[in-house]
């Protein structure tokens, strides 16, 4: 197993190589430069000129990408074009935002979307079945950003159950008071997107099970004479949960893009927000670190799907 | 003697009734005729086409987005605006009517590029197999690992003389992956299957068995994940125009409509700006998902069947 | 005579039927067999005659929602339809054990073989874990696993066919039941592997003092290894008696038809047997008069009885319809 | 003497395993391991084995549908390894294969017309009217009524299918058909109809087959000369008598003691004699496989039987036992 998981990391290595030269060729179609902003503008322009050239900004560009990757090396994510502060400091507090909302989203949408596909699998075509596909059909048709304006209108404006924007309140003190305030901001929007989240892990499980039910094994355990429930249980749920253990990483990857809506639509300072005020900004430094964690984020999401499933799955674990 | 014999054999079997294994377009009417709830979301399919195409006809879009400050923010029926003003003073039903076209229209043209696209690689990829295969899998594999949604919008940014057509290559950039492991999916299972060997040994082309003996068994499929993936491309551009980096801010969209309802203010106040996009979108998403998801389960009963 | 207690299941007037289209259709129509102690009935018929129907019926593993059945199978008095699931699953493993014909499906993919048969014991037994281990590893060496001790933490993926195979049995016999049904045990088999995994039913059967039925479309099958013959065709038993009989004294014409079309005639030049038609589906069989008679046409419809019963027509051979008596095949008419 | 239609030589076919962190090719499956066979003009040859001998591997190597890893395979003088001469020759238009799974290998969503033709249209230039009478034609032969060109796989059963199948094999009225396990989906009673209708056909068209099986039933009923292979390779070569009535390759002995036999009378006999032989299989491994397991060359005993004997004694051994016998 540890050989396998092993190669797996290894391949992510040009995969990350491939991502790092694409987002720095992306990097440099952007206008502007780490000057852009920072100088006086009555600066004398060969002075500028000679500025750039120190900087390294006429230099090749296999020369630029290796001492770009080289300052990421040192974890160096270079310096904000508005804010003039290190983007890495930046984006840490937004991340941490982030990292909390998708922490919540996932653990709602889990604790939603396996219960939903265990009733619909459990009764496959009767009515809690076609309820659930129902449930299934509205979170899978409806754009995510349409379900967010809904549903702020409805239960934030209209119900006035739930704040409309930020992260804490300003009003919070204490070390309770905080976390309740922020439990609060960020209760709603992670419910709206663990919902529209469920759809493909509800439909895998259900199919899983569908499946699973009439498979011929599932016929010899019930030839033993194990019980109904136990065969459920124990055979049929168990082998279907191995597909849904290893849609974990790939739900993360899910999350993160969809971190930019739910954002916007909260005003959460998170990465996503972050991300599109650095592009009404033109801060192309923060964006290009952006891209860049996001792309290596959805990798490991990637990588952690591919790992838990070789953990899982005997087939792939015994090689 | 034995000519006319021949040929009255055969005058014969053409009265006699065959029944054939459905073409998918005939899977398509019979199965939306038969379920009264896909009828009903295929006739509204209709008349939203008929509203945005049909009545984008009457309009001409450079009047439709013209700014005509003096008249920002009209409420619903009032001066003649059925569904107000914008910020610009420009009437929101027309908008509505441009717009919906627009973002079907983008839909439509991200699904075209990405199904062909699609279709092609994967029954490349799955009828080849070994390195071929290998060496694609590895591409898709890895433009589905690019964090699609930032990308798009950098593009959108970056991009000089930025137009719709432009949108539709931006989104198409990570559209057809998903199709094209689907379909490689589905020919790897045929290829193992003894007609193509038996088509292999009745002397056809690589390129015959690809396209006359597994296109046509895909055919069904392909309409199902059209229909599905319309839909979706339609979300991408209308979030997209959400955000504020979809179409250009002359070519009115669902999403930029939607957007309104970005400012609190609008929320509450001119819900005229955002519901009625909102309710349109909802329609057309939930029309064609339910068309596509009909469409489905019928393909999933053929498969039973056979 | 027999002793009462040699009678291990007696199955009555069994019908059971399938939703198709809303309607019921019998795919077992009046099954009387019985099975007795150490006594292996195979019951024998080409695909979709109902012969795997019987073994679901049995042992109660059927789409309770689209299936009907009726009539009486009868253990120790313990009528098995309509028997209540907690107690049906007292007997299932542990009275009734089941064997089926594809080895890999009928295995978990996702767990270990040896938890697999442990399983059955932990249902059925007083045994502690580690008793029901010791006792996997004897049932592993009973059925001939080259390597108990290894085989039992691998998975199904990791072992051949016939292993398999052994497994399942095992499983089956863990509890040494009394009945034992084996639905095509050997049909997915390399033969050099049937001939082993038949033996290996004969040993355990010979040793746990049980009944078997074999089910199968394999005549040579059925020649070595049964005790009593079942002939089916059409959801009905056309013919019953001792294997001896049922090969060297055939009667029905099914049974005459099925045994000539055997490529195994000395003479290989000749043409095999063929016989007329196909098998109806079971919404169009039908349900009056001999359902053989369509594919045997040159014989008199007066030939057959208007309401085929089954006729003892020697003690212990049981015959369907009375047109055997003017049967013959074609090529015996031309000839003369 | 037949006139030989084909002949292989040497046919290696491998695949690599590929293993180890680096998954480097680490060794290869030999699923076909240095086999030579010659397959006469109108005669059946049987090739018997069971599941992963390499039976299938072969025929289809010989239709040429699998590539080759080494050896040749002569028609017409020409090695057909190559697609390139298989091109040249239109070699398919005379070397023809019938399936196993009888709806697998028809396209379900092509008519039985459209089926049929396809080697029709490959290979020969036809007008349409003529096309069609050949059609009709063929379906007579197999028996098939003629309203069936309209029609789709999935209206017939597996008999039928199976007949169409044989059909498309003889369209282009080929000189040697790879019959792969053809009747072993099928029930008894239709397996005799589509036996005799290959045997017709055969006698008719003076076509050669290669009927490939593990049933040694029906190869017997089917076949003059026949091959046995285990692990890729042949294990014994000869005529149906050779074969049935004095096999001398224990893994042969052991194949034919394992076929059920209907003869109640006899079978605890028979019971006896197969696990004797199962029992000596067992204890002579040594002696009949190679330290790695791989079968013996082939050697003569007779004009046209070949065992893969390992040692002199054994065959002076066997070769008594034959006299005596």
């Amino acid at each position: 197993m540890w050989k396998t998981v092993l190669r797996r990391v290894l391949i992510m290595i040009p995969q990350l190589i491939i991502l790092s030269i694409l987002v720095f060729f992306l990097a440099k179609m952007m206008p502007g430069d780490p000057f852009t902003g920072q100088i006086n503008p009555n600066t004398d322009p060969k002075q500028l000129e000679a500025l750039k050239r120190a900087a390294g900004l006429y230099d090749p560009a296999p020369v630029q990408y290796a001492r770009w990757v080289g300052n990421i090396f040192k974890g160096d994510l270079g310096t904000s074009y508005i804010q003039h502060v290190p983007v890495t400091s930046l984006i840490a507090d937004r991340a941490l935002n982030t990292f909390w909302l998708s922490l919540l989203t996932t653990i709602i949408s889990y604790s939603i979307s396996i219960p939903l596909g265990v009733i619909a699998g459990k009764h496959q075509d009767e009515w809690q079945d076609q309820a659930v596909q129902i449930f299934n059909y509205v979170t899978f048709a409806i754009p995510a950003f349409v379900f967010y304006i809904l549903g702020i209108w409805l239960f934030c404006f209209l119900l006035g159950w739930f704040p409309i924007s930020g992260s804490v309140s300003p009003n919070a003190s204490g070390f309770w008071g905080t976390l309740g305030s922020q439990l609060y901001h960020i209760i709603f929007p992670a419910i709206l997107s663990a919902v529209i989240t469920t759809t493909g892990i509800v439909q895998y499980l259900r199919t899983g099970i569908v499946d699973n039910k009439v498979e011929d094994y599932v016929r010899t355990a019930h030839s033993k004479g194990v019980p109904e429930n136990v065969v459920f249980n124990k055979h049929i749920l168990r082998n279907s949960l191995l597909p849904i253990a290893s849609s974990f990483g790939t739900v993360i990857t899910g999350l993160l893009s969809g971190s930019m809506i739910i954002e916007t639509v909260f005003s959460y300072p998170g990465m996503g927000k972050l991300f599109l005020d650095s592009i009404q900004q033109r801060d192309y430094t923060t964006l290009t670190a952006l891209i860049l964690i996001f792309g290596f984020l959805t990798l490991l999401g990637n990588l952690l799907s591919d790992i838990i499933m070789s953990i899982v799955d005997p087939r792939i674990r015994i090689k | 003697m034995l000519k006319k014999n021949k040929t009255t054999s055969t005058e014969k079997a053409k009265k006699v009734q065959v029944s054939p294994p459905a073409s998918s377009f005939r899977v398509v009417v019979r199965e939306v005729v038969k379920d009264k709830k896909a009828l009903t979301a295929f006739i509204v399919i209709v008349l939203i086409l008929l509203l945005t195409f049909g009545g984008s006809l009457f309009l001409k879009s450079d009047k439709v987005t013209e700014a005509n400050i003096i008249e920002a923010y009209t409420g619903w029926f009032t001066d003649g605006h059925i569904l107000g003003t914008d910020d610009g003073g420009r009437d929101v039903l027309n908008l509505l009517i441009m717009g919906g076209r627009n973002s079907i229209l983008i839909g439509l043209g991200v699904t075209a590029v990405c199904e062909t696209v699609g279709l092609i690689v994967g029954l490349v990829s799955g009828y080849y197999g070994g390195y071929i295969d290998a060496v694609i899998m590895r591409i898709v594999d890895f433009v589905q690992v690019l964090p699609a949604t930032p990308i798009e919008i950098v593009l959108v940014t970056v991009i000089p003389h930025y137009s719709p057509v432009t949108l539709v290559w931006i989104i198409s950039i990570f559209g057809w992956t998903g199709t094209a492991r689907y379909f490689r999916a589905f020919v790897l299972s045929q290829r193992g299957r003894d007609y193509v060997l038996a088509s292999k040994t009745s002397g056809s082309s690589d390129l015959k068995i690809m396209f006359r003996e597994v296109l046509p068994n895909i055919g069904s499929m392909l309409i199902i994940d059209v229909v599905l993936t319309i839909a979706g491309n339609i979300g991408i551009e209308t979030s997209l125009s959400f955000i504020g980096y979809g179409l250009p801010p002359t070519v009115p969209s669902l999403g930029t409509l939607i957007g309104f309802a970005n400012d609190p203010v609008n929320v509450v106040n001119r819900p005229w700006l955002w519901l009625p996009a909102t309710i349109l979108l909802l329609a057309i998403s939930l029309s064609i998902n339910y068309v596509g998801r009909a469409l489905q389960r019928a393909g999933d009963a053929r498969q039973r069947e056979s | 005579m027999e002793k009462q207690s040699d009678l291990l299941l007696d199955i009555q007037h069994l019908h059971t039927a399938y939703r198709l289209n809303g309607k019921f259709y019998d795919a077992a129509d009046d099954i009387n067999l019985t099975l007795k102690r150490n006594e292996i009935l195979s019951i024998v018929g080409e695909s979709g005659c109902g012969k795997s129907t019987i073994a679901s019926s049995i042992i109660g593993l059927y789409d309770h929602k689209n299936t009907k059945v009726t009539g009486d199978i009868l253990y120790n008095e313990l009528n098995l339809v309509g028997l209540n699931e907690s107690l049906f699953d007292k007997i299932r493993g542990n009275k009734i054990g089941m064997i089926f014909q594809d080895p890999l499906a009928s295995l978990n993919p996702l767990m270990r073989v040896g938890d697999q048969v442990a399983e059955t014991l932990y249902y059925h037994t007083d045994m502690d874990e580690k008793e029901r281990h010791a006792r996997v590893i004897e049932l592993f060496n009973q059925v001939g696993m080259p390597k108990p001790e290894e085989t039992y933490a691998m998975y199904p993926f990791e072992l051949s066919g016939g292993l398999r195979q052994r497994v399942v049995i095992a499983m089956a016999v863990a509890c040494k039941p009394e009945i034992i049904i084996a639905d095509e045990p050997t049909t997915a088999l390399d033969v050099t592997i049937q001939a082993q995994i038949l033996d290996l039913l004969e040993d355990i059967q010979k040793q746990s003092q049980s009944g078997i039925i074999l089910i199968t479309h394999d005549l040579g099958v059925v020649a070595e290894t049964a005790d009593e013959v079942a002939v089916m065709y059409g959801g009905q038993i056309v013919e019953k008696a001792d294997v001896k009989t049922i090969f060297e004294h055939p009667l029905h014409p099914y049974t005459r038809s099925l045994l000539n079309s055997m490529p195994q005639s000395e003479d290989e030049e000749e043409d095999l047997h063929v016989i007329q038609g196909t098998v109806p589906s079971l919404q169009n069989m039908p349900r009056k008069g001999d359902r053989f008679a369509a594919r045997i046409p040159w014989i008199p419809a007066s030939a057959h009885e208007e309401n085929p019963v089954m006729h003892e027509v020697e003690p212990g051979h049981w015959v369907r319809c009375t047109c055997w008596k003017t049967f013959h095949f074609q090529d015996e008419v031309s000839g003369e | 003497m037949a006139k030989e239609i084909i002949e292989v030589k040497n046919l290696k076919v491998h695949y690599p395993i590929r293993s180890g962190f680096w998954n480097r090719i680490t060794d290869y499956v030999r699923a076909v391991d240095d086999i030579s066979i010659t397959i006469n003009e109108g005669e059946t040859y049987g090739l018997i084995g069971e599941s992963g001998s390499g039976k299938s591997t072969t025929g289809k190597a010989i239709v040429g549908v699998e590539p080759v890893t080494s050896g040749s395979i002569m028609y017409k003088g020409v090695d057909i390894t190559k697609s390139k001469s298989r091109h040249r020759l239109n070699y398919n238009k005379d070397v023809q294969m019938i399936f196993q799974d009888s709806l697998s290998s028809l396209n379900p969503r092509k008519r039985i017309e459209d089926i049929i033709a396809e080697p029709i249209r490959n290979f020969e230039n036809l007008t349409t009217d003529q096309e069609r009478d050949r059609v009709q034609e063929l379906l007579d032969i197999v028996g098939m009524p003629s309203d069936s060109i309209y029609k789709y796989p999935h209206e017939f059963s597996g008999g039928q299918r199976q007949r169409i199948g044989v059909a498309r094999a003889v369209a282009t009225n080929p000189r040697l058909v790879v019959a792969d396990e053809p009747t072993s989906a099928l029930d008894l009673s239709v397996q005799a109809q589509v036996l005799n209708f290959m045997k017709h056909i055969q006698q008719q068209y003076n076509i050669a087959y290669l009927f490939i099986s593990h049933d040694l039933g029906v190869v017997k009923h089917m076949s003059e000369n026949l091959a046995i292979m285990h692990r890729g390779r042949l294990v014994e070569i000869g005529s149906r008598e050779d074969i049935y009535q004095h096999p001398m390759h224990i893994y042969t002995k052991r194949l034919l003691s394992a076929i059920p036999q209907v003869d109640v009378e006899h079978r605890d006999e028979h019971k006896k004699h197969r696990q004797e032989v199962e029992q000596e299989f067992q204890n002579d491994q040594s002696k009949w496989y190679d330290k790695d397991g791989r079968v013996f060359p082939l050697k003569h005993v007779s004009d046209n039987h070949l065992v893969a004997l390992p040692e002199k004694e054994i065959i002076e051994e066997e070769t008594n036992d034959k006299e005596g016998a």
